[in-house]
C-alpha cells in the first residue's frame, strides 16, 4: 500500500494541511457552513471582504442567474473590520484551520490602515488583499487595472501588514500575467486569481438591468476556462505561489488549476450550490493522488503536460 | 439533522394551467418546516441552470411534503416535466417562519396568486382559530384550494381582478373595506404572501390602521443560507437577508 | 391591428431586411444551412474567415466542450479567398440576403491585399476585419489589444476597402470601448463585439490540454454577460453601428444585446446546438415588437432603461 | 425529410454494467440512416452540456432506431437516466456511411469494445455475405450481442484483454494471424470501428497486408453537419471533417 497522500501546501510562509479553501464572499465568516462542512477538513477560510468601516452595499436586485454562473453586485457589504474581530474571531479562532481575511479600502490610505489593523489581530493567519472587485466606481477599478496605481498600492499595504500578503487579481485586462508580476514586484506574497468578469444582464420584458447596479461580477463555471488559462500564464512569468478560483465545482475542476500552475485553490459559487462541496472536493484531490500514485500534492503544481515551445 | 438532502418524487400534479403540486419524500428525516419556511430545489443535474430554486413550504404530509408552484421560467418549467422516480437534490428548511399569533388574537390571513402556497402552511398551523382568508386571483380559473380552505373552517373572501370568481378587484381593497367597517372584533394580526405590489399596499393599510402584521418576502437568491448577501431588501434596520432574517418581516419593517 | 413591425436596419451604408446575421465561422460559407434554415429569412450571412492563401488550421483535438460554453482552437482554416470566390460565391450570390466576407491577414501587407482583393468581387456587401482571433501567435494577437497596432492596421484596410468595413474588436482587453474608439477613429463603418474570450482546459486524467493548440476561443452562452457589457461599453462610446453577439441562443438573448446598443446581432455557437435558430430568433424579435407595440427595431437599439449617472 | 426532429424514449435498456441499449421513436418520419451513420443528441434541456453527442446508429426497426451505448462521461450519464416518455432532439442522420462491399469480396467486421455498435448495423445490411466479425474487449462481462451475430450468419472470432472469454489478448493479433495463415480465400474488404490505438494497428496490419478497408472515426463534434471545422483528421489529403468526409475513411487516407 502506498503512503498517504500529503496534501501539505506552502503560500509563501503560510503552511495549509491541504490546498482547498473558501472563496471570499462566498462562504461568510465561516459560521454559517459549520452545519454542512467540518471546517477543520479545509486548508484555509477565506472570508468575505473587509473595510475600517461597516459598508451596506448596494441596493438589490443583486445577483441574476446567467448559463452555468451568476452575476452579483453585492458592492462589499460588510460588517467592518471592528465588528468582525468582535463577534467572528472568536469563533474562527476554533475551527482548526487557517484564517485568511480579505479586505480592501477606498483609497491607499484606507487599505493601509485596514492592513495595519488586521496585521496584529489574534487568529488571523494571512491578508488577502481585494484590488478586483468589479463593483465598485471607475475611479477605485484602476486599483487592479492600471499598473501603475496596482504598484503603488501594493508596495503600501506590503510594508504596512506583518502578515503574508495574497493579491487578488483582476481578470478584466489584457495581460493578467503583466499584473502578476507587478504585483509580486511590489511585494506580494501570492496572488489569487481571478475575481469576477465584469458582465451584465437585461431582462427584456422591464428593460431595465437585472441587476440595480447594471453591472455585476460573473463567477461560476461558466468562467472555468478564462480563469485556468490566467493561471496558466500567470504561472509561467512569477515565481509566488497562485491560489487559482473561477468555476471550480469538482475535485477534477481542482486539480485542473493545480495543473495549470495554482499551488492551492479556493471555491466560490459551488458552495450555493452545494454546501458541503469544499471538504468534497479536498476527499476527492486525495482520491486522485492515491490512484494516480502520487506522493504529494506539489508535485501536481505545473505538472500540466504540453509542449513548451509556446510561451 | 443534515438540511442538505435528496428527495423522490412521488407526484407532480398539474393543478390547472400553469401550477403544479410537487409532492416530495425526503430519503433522510428532516426537520419538520414551520409555516414560512421554504426549500432551496435543484431542477437540473447540469450547471445549467446553476442556482437552486426556492419554494415555500405548501404542505407536510407524514414526512413527506408538498410544493405548490407556477411556472414562471426556465427553472420552474424543468420542474415541471420532472416524473415520479425521479430524484431532486433539496436544501432545508431555510429561514424565519410566521411567528404564532398571541393566544387571543384573531388571524387574518392575505395571499395573492401563487402566494396562496404558503397560507395553506399557515392556515393549518392555527386552523383552530377559524382564520380568515383574503385571496385575491387575476381569474377565476386562477383560485385554488378552496374546498381544502372551507373544509379546514377557514372564512374565505375571494376577488379577482375581472370579476370571473368573488368580489371585483384588488384583494387589498377587499380588505381595507372590511376593517374600515370595523368587523374585527378583537385584536388581529395579519399573514400575507403574494406579488410586491400587494405587499407594498398593504403596508400602507398596516400603517393606515396600526394593524399588526407580517409578511412573506421574495428576491433573487444563490445561497439560501445567508452567505452570499445576493438576496436582501431595505428594512428600517438596514439590509437584511430575506433567505435568513426573513423571508417572514414585519410589515412596518420594509422600506418600498 | 398594429402594422407590421420593421425589422430594416441599417450598419453604415448597408441595409439589413432584419438584424440577425451569422458568426463567422458557425455558419461555413452558408451551404450547410441551406437545409435547415431559409437563408432568405436572415439580415446577412457571415462567413467563415479567410485568408489570401488557403489555411490548415491547427491540429486536432480542436474544441472542448465547457460548462455552457466551447473552445475552439481552429486556427482559421479556410479554402482561401480565389477558392472561396470560385466555388462558394455562386451559391451566396443567389440567397436574397446580405452576404459579410470576414477576412484576417498575417500581416498588414496581407490584411490590405484581402481587403482589395475581395472589394472587387460582385455579390460581397460588406467585410468584416478579424483581429481577434485568439488563437494565433503572440505576434498577432496585438493586431486587437495593441491600440496602436489596431489604429494602424484598420487604417490600412480602411483605404483599401471599397466596401462597408466592420472591425471585429476582441474581449481580451482591460478596456474594450478605448479600443472601440480606435477602430472608429480609424475608419471602421461598424463593429462586430466580441470574439471568443481566451479560454484553456485541461483532462486530468492525461493531464494534457483539451486542446492541442493548448489555449482556445471561448463561445457560447457562458460569455453572453460578458459580451453584454462590452456592446453597452462601447455603445455610450462611438458613434458607428455595433453588432453584438456572444452566446446569443434566443430572441431574448438578442434582444437583450439589442437594448444594450446592438444595431444588428450574430448568431454563433447556437447554430451547433440548433441549426435553424437564426430563423427561429428573427420570428422571436418579430413577435416581441408586435406584442410590446414596437414599430421599427432600431427604435430598442440602446433602449435599456437604467439611471445614466453611471458613464 | 428534415433530419432535425424529437424523437421519444421508447426503452432504455441497462444491457451491461455502463451500457445501455436506447430504443427512440421519431416524431416524424426520418431519413433511414446507412450503416456507419451517425446522430447528435441532446441529452438535456439546459444549456449545460451544451452539445450535443455523436452515437452511432446501432439499429433500425420499421422506422424506430436504437443506439448502443457506454457510460463515458457527463453526457451519457445523462442519457442513462433517461425513462421512457422523455423526449430528445435530435439531428440526423449524419455523415458518410460504410460503402457497400464489392458484390464478389469478403467481408471481415473488426469491432474493439463499444465500437460493436456500429458493426451490427453493418453485419445486418451484408448478412447474406456471411460475415466474418472479429470483436475484442476487455474482459467477458463487457462482450455484447453474441447471440444475435450468431442468429445472423456472422462468424465470430472473440477476444479478451484477460482472456476470460475467448482467446486472450488483441483482436489486431487475432485477425493478424487469421490473415498470415491465409485463410482468406477471396479477395475481401475490411469495415472497423473501435479504440484510436486498435484503428491505429489495424492500418498498419492493412498496409502490411496490402488490406482494402474501411474505418469509423471518432473525434470531439460540435456541429455535426461540416460547418464548425472542429472535427478533423489528420489525412493524405489533408485535414478532414469526421462527421462531414467521415466518420468513414479509408484506411490507408488516415496519418496516425
Ligand atoms: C422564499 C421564497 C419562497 C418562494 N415560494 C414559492 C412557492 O411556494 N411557489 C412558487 O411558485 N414560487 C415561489 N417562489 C418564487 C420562485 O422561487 C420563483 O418563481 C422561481 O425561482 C422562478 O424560477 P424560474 O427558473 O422558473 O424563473 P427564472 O426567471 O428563469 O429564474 C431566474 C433566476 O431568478 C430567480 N428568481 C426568479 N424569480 C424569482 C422570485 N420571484 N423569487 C426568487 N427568485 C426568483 C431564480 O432563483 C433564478 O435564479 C418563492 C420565492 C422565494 C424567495
Ligand atoms: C461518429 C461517432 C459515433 C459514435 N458512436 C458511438 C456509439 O454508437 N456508442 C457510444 O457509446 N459512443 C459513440 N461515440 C462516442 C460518444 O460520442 C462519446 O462517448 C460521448 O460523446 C461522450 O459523451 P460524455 O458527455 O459522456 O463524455 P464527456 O467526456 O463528458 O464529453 C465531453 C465532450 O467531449 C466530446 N466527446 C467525448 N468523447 C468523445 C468521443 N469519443 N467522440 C466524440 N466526442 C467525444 C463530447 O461530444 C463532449 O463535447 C461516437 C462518437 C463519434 C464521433
Ligand atoms: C456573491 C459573491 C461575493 C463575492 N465577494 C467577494 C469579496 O468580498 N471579495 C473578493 O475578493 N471576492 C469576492 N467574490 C469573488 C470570489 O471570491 C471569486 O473570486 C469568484 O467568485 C470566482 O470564483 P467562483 O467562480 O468559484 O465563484 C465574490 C463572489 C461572489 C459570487
Ligand atoms: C468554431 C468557431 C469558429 C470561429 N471562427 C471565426 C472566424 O473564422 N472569424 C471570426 O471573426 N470569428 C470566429 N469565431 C467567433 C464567432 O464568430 C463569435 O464571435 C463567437 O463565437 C461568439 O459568439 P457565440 O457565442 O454566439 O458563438 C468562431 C467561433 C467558433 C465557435
Ligand atoms: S440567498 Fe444568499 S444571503 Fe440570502
Ligand atoms: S463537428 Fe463541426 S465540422 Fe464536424
Amino acid at each position: 500500500m502506498a503512503n498517504k497522500p500529503n496534501l501539505k501546501v506552502n503560500i509563501g510562509k503560510l503552511t495549509l494541511k491541504n490546498p482547498v479553501m473558501s472563496a471570499s464572499g462566498t462562504f461568510g465568516y465561516g459560521d454559517e457552513y459549520a452545519e454542512f462542512v467540518d471546517l477543520s477538513t479545509l486548508g484555509a477560510i477565506v472570508v468575505k471582504g473587509l473595510s475600517l468601516k461597516p459598508k451596506q452595499g448596494n441596493p438589490p436586485p443583486r445577483i441574476a442567474e446567467t448559463p452555468s454562473g451568476m452575476l452579483n453586485a453585492i458592492g462589499l457589504q460588510n460588517i467592518g473590520i471592528d465588528n468582525f474581530i468582535k463577534k467572528k474571531m472568536p469563533f474562527l479562532r476554533t475551527c482548526k484551520t487557517k484564517v485568511i481575511v480579505n479586505f480592501f479600502g477606498d483609497s491607499i490610505d484606507e487599505y493601509v490602515k485596514a492592513a495595519e489593523k488586521l496585521s496584529s489581530v489574534d487568529g488571523i493567519d494571512a491578508l488577502e488583499m481585494n484590488i478586483s472587485c468589479p463593483n465598485k466606481q471607475e475611479g477605485w477599478i484602476v486599483f487592479g487595472t492600471d499598473p501603475k496605481v496596482t504598484h503603488k498600492v501594493v508596495s503600501a499595504v506590503r510594508s504596512a501588514a506583518k502578515l503574508p500578503l495574497i493579491v487578488k487579481l483582476s481578470p478584466n485586462v489584457t495581460d493578467i500575467s503583466y499584473m502578476a508580476q507587478v504585483a509580486e514586484d511590489a511585494g506580494a506574497d501570492a496572488l489569487s486569481l481571478i475575481n469576477t468578469l465584469t458582465g451584465m444582464a437585461i431582462d427584456v420584458q422591464s428593460r431595465k438591468p437585472k441587476l440595480a447596479n447594471i453591472t455585476g461580477g460573473l463567477s461560476g463555471p461558466a468562467i472555468k476556462p478564462v480563469a485556468l488559462r490566467m493561471v496558466w500564464e500567470c504561472f509561467r512569468k512569477v515565481h509566488i505561489p497562485i491560489i487559482g478560483m473561477g468555476g471550480i465545482i469538482t475535485s477534477d475542476d481542482a486539480i485542473e488549476f493545480i495543473l495549470a500552475g495554482a499551488s492551492a485553490v479556493a471555491v466560490g459559487t459551488a458552495n450555493f450550490i452545494y454546501p458541503g462541496v469544499t471538504s468534497d472536493i479536498v476527499r476527492g484531490i486525495r482520491t486522485y493522488m492515491s490512484s494516480e500514485g502520487i506522493t504529494s500534492i506539489t508535485d501536481l503544481t505545473g505538472a500540466i503536460k504540453c509542449r513548451t515551445n509556446r510561451l | 439533522m443534515n438540511r442538505v438532502f435528496k428527495a423522490t418524487v412521488v407526484e407532480n400534479k398539474k393543478l390547472i394551467n400553469n401550477h403544479y403540486l410537487l409532492t416530495l419524500h425526503p430519503a433522510v428525516k428532516i426537520k419538520k418546516p414551520r409555516p414560512g419556511n421554504f426549500f432551496m430545489v435543484a431542477v437540473e443535474t447540469g450547471l445549467d441552470p446553476l442556482l437552486k430554486r426556492p419554494f415555500s413550504i405548501h404542505r407536510w404530509i407524514d414526512g413527506n411534503f408538498q410544493l405548490l408552484y407556477r411556472v414562471t421560467g426556465k427553472g420552474t418549467k424543468i420542474l415541471s416535466e420532472k416524473k415520479p422516480g425521479n430524484i431532486l437534490d433539496i436544501l432545508g428548511p431555510l429561514g424565519k417562519g410566521f411567528p404564532f399569533p398571541g393566544k387571543d388574537r384573531q388571524v387574518i390571513l392575505v395571499a395573492g396568486g401563487i402566494g396562496i402556497a404558503p397560507m395553506y402552511a399557515m392556515a393549518e398551523s392555527i386552523k383552530d382559530k377559524n382564520p380568515l382568508l383574503f385571496y385575491g386571483t387575476k381569474t377565476k380559473k386562477d383560485v385554488l384550494l378552496v374546498d381544502d380552505f372551507r373544509s379546514m373552517g377557514v372564512d374565505l373572501r375571494i376577488s379577482t381582478d375581472d370579476g370571473s370568481y368573488g368580489v371585483k378587484g384588488n384583494i387589498v381593497n377587499v380588505l381595507k373595506k372590511y376593517i374600515a367597517r370595523d368587523s374585527l372584533k378583537a385584536p388581529y394580526v395579519m399573514y400575507a404572501c403574494g406579488p410586491a405590489i400587494m405587499l407594498m399596499k398593504l403596508s400602507g393599510l398596516a400603517s393606515e390602521y396600526k394593524m399588526k402584521g407580517y409578511i412573506a418576502m421574495e428576491q433573487n437568491m444563490a445561497c439560501g443560507i445567508g452567505t452570499c448577501l445576493g438576496c436582501v431588501v431595505k428594512t428600517r434596520k438596514g439590509h437584511k437577508r430575506v433567505c435568513k432574517e426573513g423571508p417572514v418581516f414585519p410589515i412596518e419593517e420594509i422600506i418600498w
